[in-house]
């Protein structure tokens, strides 16, 4: 087939996707909205009547919020990971997700970055957190963590929208010269008016190069900075050195784990067999089992560091953790994110859709709960044996939870259906080497 | 046509609602700056003309964290028998007469006070004048907000002064 | 008359009168002058200062009221804010306990009877007069003694003054005064001094004079007598003649956790060990005064082996005991409580006092000339009186004041009953208890902190009573409506004034003068006629022909109704405070349990919170499960203000109940009901919270070998503020915690926060278990580090290091991210969940020196940093440091025992330092490196003291 | 005027842009369109590598020095101690300028970007050009 007609074609079944949407997708993109109001109508009650409608209490003083924005900001890495590793190292297969990976990365990290505000005690407050000039002549404390983590996931959400929108300048012409009427004209304005002249192309491969350079240390940077929420205090169970690569490891498998759950159904949606191949699942499969690995190894370790390490409080914090009240929990976790990853090591199983699409189901599970177990039993028994308390999330808070999800699908949907799910220009590119 | 009228619109409603914001928020400061008082008080009749010192009615503002405002009775010792027959003086004569204390709008008063610990003693012994915080009051017929008392205005003060600046020396 | 002019009577420079200026209001938006001008030498920013008597309980503990200027809604007054101890006062030497500091609870309740009321034809209660409600008594009394019955003025204990208009009233009015009512009568140590000495009296016990004290079930340290003199003296005898204290109890208690030794004793077996106690050292003549022989041969004489049978306790316990009481040169012993409220509890009383008198302690440490004033109060013998003549209807005119029966008397229904034999009931009191309900005229009274008064706890001392704000609704003083109903009888105009009433007697007594320096001091101490102890043969000989000594047979599972440090006998229980502060043994905070000795539970496999159902009196009451470690097994204990009164056998001779319940079966119903435990575990296994227990140098001091650190420590300039907390001074009675709430606005959360783990305590105990003998404490507050892990993961600076040293929070510039609380080792930081506001009028008690929080913010104690402003402040005016001692915190100011000090670091002559530096000193968490400003010194293990 | 060779396959496109280049056309004058990115373009018209990395230097430079000096100023504004760290903790105030290092840099980056390749351009905006997916080869006419 002579190429430009095999790019004609391709444009049109990427295209597919942007026309009418079906019933199901507005039952769905409702669906999502309203959890979504819900979840904001919650976090407005709590605002009003105080922190006290949690489940938090003394010394449990973080759960579920620091959990979920622990878990969307890892969600948001394997994005970059992605598109912009998988760049640099020239990965192939990357083209089929790099599109959605880095959607995903943008809206996690807008879901995740409302969390910290969510779980202060007054929100209304919450721009004291950035450094701003002021009459009262106060600035933040950059020894505090959490002012690490502003910049961190400010930083993160900015580049990653810069990454993202670059990519999808060149398509968004593509989809210009498609689109008609009052379409036509927000394309038009979106795509900078791109001709794809020689001039433009050769500052926007650079470009790209930087980008992605950027956001590879980045990805490493933030998610560090996290864990160090966690790592920079004294409590049993937090305050130890593995935590950043631990956590990067984490992110980066529970990233990938929600990119399979979105890119298995969505390919199926818009017929995209032909461009996200069984192919591109095993090698994203394999991803996922190697990171699988690094988080297994992290969690012997931490065992390891404190029976070896022969610390009285790190010992007794394990021992709680594995035998204690959040047990349950605990177990769940190992089966979702050690045990039942290992089964990727068969091929069948990793080119089987249907077994990876649970597989990532478990994954984002497991890593919810890693999250949860870590903070929530350091805190319910450290030091001070009169002081040792039990949490349980409340109503609201699980609400406000499922809400974050309703945000980021509903989000995601708008996406899949006003812009280019697969990356047009690069997979024409990538044909044109073939 | 209806393209051109919405926007339009749009936009004209808009302003209104700027300027109408506006006007509320300058009105407030206003009324802030400047309190109607249950009796019209001159401070620049009893300072300028009668020549009375600050502390002959602030009584405690040198031993004091507050100023103090004269009993209903120190007013009238004097007018019991001066300028009875002002409309204003009636005012006072009646809260005397009813043994009713004069609720005076407050002035001066810190956005958050229930978190902040000022002390006049403190301010006097350091040798400050009234005026440095209240401004030129021998001159207002009405009582007049001169200062916010906002926190870095505080400490401006403080630094220039080196006076202590630990959050606890005024926050509370 | 209001009181500065009675004041100005008294030519007292008002420094105590009611003071008037402008302030700051609440509302922040008017600012209210004063009518009249102030007092010259009074301005605001300075609290009144009253001096007054704690009426909280019998003890009648001096009290300092300061009172502080505020505006509350629109209306400028000064309100009692905060209540201490007057320092050198006999009683209580400048300490308060939790339930004497929570009474500003009781000032402001919402609950309390605003106007006086009368039933009337359909049976409600309608608001009237006084006059109206005082001539229907005065029509009432006279028809009653025209019917020839008898009118009855029945009421809680009463001292003083009043005691003395109380019968001019009856006299006049031809009332019967019936002896008083209270729960804790102490009946059969007043029968047994009387059998032994003729003196219905209870001694004065001078324990500071003791060398060794044995308390035989007397909780001296909780409610028994004068809990906070108790706990003074025995600290004033340690330091003194290093003294050594042993306890004997049946059951476990507070007390005797605290006591150097603790010995648990068979059931009603005390007897045994007290008569063994005489026998022994009657034989090895080790007694002062020998017995007469008549006497000796009618004491119980056992050999060693049996009693140490019948009492459990091992042979070298009692070995241990008797050369004890050999080698002290004042020995004192004090039976009551537990072990004097049961069968054998007059004997043990009778014995007590017979090893009082032999060992001569009635010559120093047993004191008859100051005796408590417990003369007029009665016994259950004369409640059942009351209820006889009330059966034969004699009962014309019955006032019954301060003091409520229904709810106390087991027979409750039956005694309901019985006072609708009446032909009018008159109540006198501040709630509407359940007796109040039964009443046809209520007649408010004033909270003592509204009124002018006096108390005589014991001989020898007389106690002012005066107001520090004016009736707060149209209630009266008990004094001042006993005059005006005599007064509108004789058709007076106008009635004299109690105040008028008490200067006039007190102007009699003590002249002009003395009166003044009474009124200033709070306090007056008189001399008293000094009558020794005498033995009298024959009471005693009569007494212990057919004295019965029962002995404990059956094994069956005994409940004990034991006194409450925090309800006392179930009067504090309106206090909310009382419900906030977790009981010190238990932890328990509200709600109702029954402690299970841990070996019992252990056997049934019951744990805390699962629900028991207890078979008593034929009646079954449910209650949640608290294991009690220390409790001997098939011993089962309830406070007594969780449990309705329970049947229990009365003793014919002395009148006294017995606290135990016997023959009950307890059986688990299944359930499990949600209790607050506030301690999430009581084991501390070496954590580092009690002291290190290292072999060689067992409290040696870290700070000389100092754990690596990465930078240098930062400089303080003038102070480092610091505490030293002694855990072998400190007697667990939580007083500190409820000085916290008061003195900086502490929340009360309620219940469900409770079960949610939101206490907002800055100041807590912590008892811990020790191999299931011992129970040791730890007071757990801010540790103020000088490394506060809590500091650098602020994001906002809400929480800093000051210069001296206090981990200090600014709570308005606070966001809430709680990661400071995260990050506490030693989880002393609270978190605003909701906006715990006093609901009104509670919030009048807001102290305006210290900011009240709202939702959303982190607190956590400041050393009372308001404190430290004010003698700051001073001290800069005098332009000079503060001295050691200037200022104390709310906690150390009111320690019976002095347990806590607190000062400057930096001055190292200072208390504190010599403390912080001595060879016992350890920090909680030492290895932490949280350097903590706070220093314990460790309770002194009991094997030194053996 | 200027001339336009179209093309719809990639190597036809190069073939003709070599001939051009060897017929003595100088690159300056040549300009070409290209549906993606086509690497042998920038070969063929020597074209030398895009001075956006100077924008990108100069970003993640300022980035790096702004945020060293915002912490360690900020924080001595108002020295306040906690939990007995220096007032100037290097190694906390690394992570923030690390941070600002990046996002400095990328957002320079970016908008060196649209400077150099002189985007957004309203005029494109308005009147969109199309080139399908097809190469062209633009010829400034002389005079030009």
């Amino acid at each position: 087939m002579k190429s430009i007609e095999y790019n004609e074609q391709l444009e049109r079944d990427v295209l597919a996707a942007l026309s009418k949407p079906s019933p199901w997708y507005w039952v769905a993109l409702v669906v999502c909205a309203l959890l979504f109001v819900t979840g904001l109508s919650l976090w407005l009650y709590q605002i009003l009547k105080g922190m006290g409608v949690s489940g938090l209490n003394n010394p449990v003083g973080w759960g579920t919020y620091i959990t979920d924005f622990v878990f969307w900001v890892g969600i948001a890495h394997s994005g970059t990971l992605i598109s912009a590793i998988l760049f640099l190292f020239r990965a192939k297969f990357r083209n089929a997700f790099n599109r959605s990976a880095e959607a995903m990365t943008v809206f996690a990290v807008m879901t995740a970055g409302l969390f910290p505000l969510i779980h202060l005690g007054r929100t209304w407050f919450f721009y004291w957190l950035f450094p701003y000039p002021n009459q009262r002549g106060l600035w933040v404390n950059f020894k505090s963590p959490l002012v690490w983590d502003v910049f961190a996931v400010s930083t993160y959400f900015t580049i990653s929208l810069i990454f993202w929108y670059t990519g999808l300048v060149p398509d968004i012409a593509i989809v210009r010269r498609y689109a008609t009427g009052f379409r036509k004209k927000i394309y038009s304005i979106f795509s900078l008016g791109w001709t794809g002249s020689l001039r433009q192309w050769w500052h926007y491969n650079r470009l790209y190069v930087f980008l992605a350079a950027f956001a590879t240390p980045l990805v490493i940077s933030v998610h560090s900075v996290v864990s160090w929420d966690f790592a920079m205090s004294i409590i049993p169970g937090w305050h130890t050195t593995i935590f950043a690569p631990y956590f990067v490891a984490g992110a980066i498998f529970s990233g990938t784990g929600m990119v399979i759950t979105l890119v298995v159904p969505m390919r199926k949606i818009f017929r995209l067999e032909k461009l996200i191949t069984i192919n591109h699942f095993e090698k994203i499969a394999q991803t996922l089992l190697f990171t699988s690995l690094i988080v297994t190894y992290s969690y012997i370790v931490e065992f390891g560091l404190a029976f070896y390490g022969h610390h009285q409080f790190e010992a007794a914090h394990f021992t709680y953790r594995l035998l204690g009240d959040y047990q349950v929990l605990y177990w769940i976790m190992l089966f979702g994110n050690s045990l039942l990853p290992l089964t990727l090591f068969v091929r069948k199983l990793r080119r089987s859709i249907v077994y990876l699409f649970i597989v990532s189901i478990f994954v984002n599970i497991g890593m919810w709960l890693e999250r949860f177990v870590i903070i929530v039993t350091s805190l319910a028994k450290d030091f001070d044996p009169y002081a040792w308390g039990l949490y349980k999330p409340s109503v609201v808070e699980i609400g406000i939870t499922l809400g974050s999800f309703g945000m980021f699908f509903m989000f995601f949907l708008i996406f899949v259906k006003v812009l280019p799910v697969l990356s047009v220009t690069e997979i024409k590119e990538e044909a044109a080497h073939e | 046509m209806k393209r051109r009228v919405a926007p339009v619109v749009i936009t004209a409603y808009f302003l209104l609602f700027a300027l109408f914001v506006l006007l509320m928020g300058y009105f407030w400061n206003e009324n802030q700056k400047t309190p109607v008082q249950p009796i019209n008080f001159s401070h620049q009749i009893h300072v300028s003309k009668v020549g009375l010192q600050c502390t002959f009615c602030h009584t405690t503002v040198e031993k004091s964290r507050f100023a103090g405002i004269p009993s209903v009775q120190k007013c009238m010792s004097c007018h019991k028998s001066v300028k009875t027959e002002s409309p204003e003086i009636q005012k006072l004569t009646k809260y005397w007469n009813e043994k009713k204390p004069v609720p005076w709008r407050r002035v001066y008063s810190f956005t958050i006070q229930n978190y902040v610990y000022f002390t006049h003693k403190r301010h006097i012994k350091a040798g400050l004048e009234c005026s440095n915080c209240h401004g030129e009051v021998k001159v207002m017929p009405h009582i007049e907000r001169v200062r916010k008392l906002e926190m870095g205005w505080c400490i401006s003060c403080h630094r220039a002064k080196n006076a202590p600046t630990d959050c606890w020396t005024c926050h509370k | 008359m209001d009181r500065r002019n009675f004041l100005k009577l008294l030519g007292i420079s008002s420094g105590t009168a009611l003071i008037s200026s402008c302030g700051v209001d609440k509302a922040n938006e008017k600012i209210i002058p004063y009518v009249i001008p102030p007092e010259e030498d009074i301005f605001v920013g300075n609290p009144a200062y009253f001096t007054t008597t704690c009426t909280e309980c019998p003890a009648n503990c001096g009290m300092q009221v300061t009172a502080n200027e505020k505006v509350y809604h629109d209306v400028r007054n000064i309100f009692p804010t905060k209540l201490e101890g007057i320092a050198g006062h006999p009683v209580n030497d400048g300490a308060l306990c939790m339930r004497g500091q929570a009474s500003l609870f009781r000032l402001y309740h919402p609950d309390r009877i605003k106007r006086p009321m009368m039933r009337d034809g359909d049976g409600n209660f309608r608001v009237t007069t006084w006059k109206e409600a005082y001539a229907k008594i005065i029509v009432e009394l006279a028809a009653a003694t025209g019917e020839g019955k008898r009118n009855m003025y029945f009421s809680g204990r009463t001292t003083g003054t009043m005691s003395g208009l109380t019968d001019d009233f009856c006299k006049e009015m031809s009332v019967e005064r019936l002896p008083e009512f209270e729960v804790f009568s102490h009946a059969n140590l007043k029968k047994a001094n009387d059998i032994v000495f003729n003196r219905p009296e209870i001694p004065h016990y001078r324990i500071e004079n003791a060398d060794f004290l044995l308390t035989v079930g007397a909780d001296v340290v909780e409610t028994f007598m004068n809990p906070v003199a108790s706990a003074n003296h025995i600290q004033k005898a340690k330091d003194k003649n290093n003294l050594s204290w042993y306890h004997i109890e049946p059951a476990v208690s507070l007390t005797g956790v605290q006591a150097s030794k603790r010995f648990a004793i068979k059931l009603h077996s005390e007897v045994y060990l007290l008569a063994f106690l005489l026998q022994s050292l009657s034989q090895q003549n080790s007694l002062k005064k020998s017995l007469p022989a008549r006497i000796s041969r009618l004491i119980p004489d056992y050999s060693i082996t049996v009693i140490a049978e019948r009492t459990g306790l091992s042979e070298e316990n009692l070995r241990l005991l008797l050369s004890r009481f050999a080698n002290a040169k004042t020995p004192l012993i004090i039976a009551g409580g537990v072990s004097t409220a049961q069968e054998n509890g007059l004997e043990t009383a009778v014995f007590a006092a017979l090893l009082q008198w032999a060992t001569g302690m009635t010559d120093n440490t047993v004191d008859f000339d100051h005796a408590e004033n417990y003369g007029s109060v009665g016994s259950m013998l004369d409640v059942r009186k009351l209820e006889d003549s009330l059966k034969n209807k004699q009962v014309g005119v019955l006032f019954i004041s301060r003091t409520d029966p229904v709810t106390y008397l087991p027979e409750a229904e039956q005694f309901v009953e019985l006072m609708k034999n009446t032909r009018l009931r008159v109540a006198l009191s501040d709630f509407m208890t359940s007796t109040v309900q039964e009443c046809d005229i209520v007649l408010p009274l004033s909270h003592s902190l509204e009124a002018w008064g006096d108390a005589a706890p014991r001989k020898g001392i007389r106690n002012v009573i005066q107001p520090a704000i004016e009736p707060q609704y149209d209630t009266r003083s008990e004094g001042d409506i006993l005059l005006q109903i005599m007064a509108q009888k004789s058709g007076a105009a106008s009635a004299q004034f109690y105040n008028d009433y008490l200067i006039d007697k007190w102007h009699s007594l003590y002249g002009e003068g003395e009166t003044v320096g009474m009124l200033e001091r709070g306090y007056r101490e008189e001399p008293v006629p000094s009558l020794p102890a005498i033995l009298s043969g024959d009471g005693t000989e009569a007494f212990l022909k057919n004295a019965g000594f029962v002995v404990e047979s059956s094994d069956k599972p005994v409940l004990v109704i034991t006194p409450s440090i925090r309800a006392y006998d179930g009067r504090s229980k309106v206090l909310p405070l009382m419900s906030e502060i977790p009981d010190p043994l238990t932890t328990i905070t509200y709600g109702e349990w029954i402690s299970v000795s841990d070996k019992t539970a252990k056997k049934m496999g019951w744990k805390d919170r699962d629900e028991v159902a207890v078979e008593l009196n034929g009646v079954s009451l449910k209650f949640p499960v608290k294991v009690q470690h220390l409790l001997p097994e098939n011993i089962y204990m309830v406070q007594r203000d969780l449990i309705y009164p329970q049947a229990t056998p009365v003793d014919s001779r002395s009148g006294e109940e017995s606290w135990y319940v016997k023959d009950i079966s307890v059986n688990a119903t299944g359930n499990h009901i949600p209790m607050p435990i506030m301690s999430g575990s009581m084991h501390e296994d070496n954590r580092g919270l009690l002291p290190p227990e290292e072999e060689e140098h067992p409290y040696e001091h870290k700070e000389e070998h100092p754990v690596g650190r990465m930078y240098a420590p930062h400089e303080h300039d003038n102070y480092r503020w610091g505490m030293a907390i002694d855990m072998d001074s400190c007697i667990g009675c939580s007083a500190c915690v409820a000085a916290c709430y008061v003195e900086n606005n502490l929340a009360i959360t309620g219940k469900k926060a409770h079960l949610n783990g939101r206490e907002m305590s800055w100041i807590r105990l912590e008892p811990w278990v020790k191999d299931d003998e011992t129970i040791n404490y730890d007071l757990m507050l801010c540790q103020q580090c000088d490394d506060a892990p809590c500091e650098p993961v602020c994001p906002v600076y809400a929480t800093y290091h000051s210069k001296e040293g206090l981990n200090t929070q600014v709570y308005n510039r606070c966001v809430g991210t709680r990661y400071c609380s995260n990050n506490c080792p030693y989880k002393v930081r609270r978190f605003n969940w909701f906006d715990f506001r006093l609901p009104e009028p509670w919030d009048k008690m807001y102290n305006p020196e210290v900011s009240v929080r709202t939702r959303g913010i982190m607190e956590k104690c400041t050393f009372c940093i308001q404190r430290i402003r004010h003698a700051k402040d001073k001290a800069k005016d005098e332009n000079r440091l503060v001295q050691d001692g200037e200022i104390t915190t709310a906690c150390a100011q009111t320690c019976p025992t002095n347990a806590i000090t607190f000062g400057n670091l930096m001055d190292k002559n200072s208390r504190v330092s010599k403390l912080a530096h001595s060879n016992r000193a350890y920090r909680a968490l030492e290895e932490l490196g949280t350097e903590p400003a706070v220093h314990y010194l460790p309770k002194k293990e009991s094997k030194e003291e053996a | 005027m200027n001339e336009q060779f179209v093309f719809g396959e990639k190597h036809e496109f190069l073939q003709k842009l070599k001939d051009l280049v060897k017929g003595g056309i100088s690159p300056k004058k040549i300009n070409v369109f290209t549906p993606y990115p086509v690497h042998e373009v920038e070969e063929i018209l020597k074209v030398p590598t895009s001075p956006l990395r100077f924008f990108t230097l100069l970003g993640a430079l300022s980035g790096l020095f702004f945020g060293a000096w915002f912490t360690a100023w900020t924080s001595l504004d108002w020295p306040l101690i906690g939990g007995g760290k220096p007032i100037v903790s290097v190694p906390a105030f690394v992570i923030v300028t690390f941070e600002l290092t990046i996002l400095f840099g990328g957002v320079i980056s970016f908008l060196g970007f649209l400077i150099l390749s002189k985007l957004p351009s309203p005029k494109r905006i308005g009147t969109p050009v199309e080139h399908g997916n097809q190469f062209v080869i633009e010829i400034q006419s002389e005079g030009k």
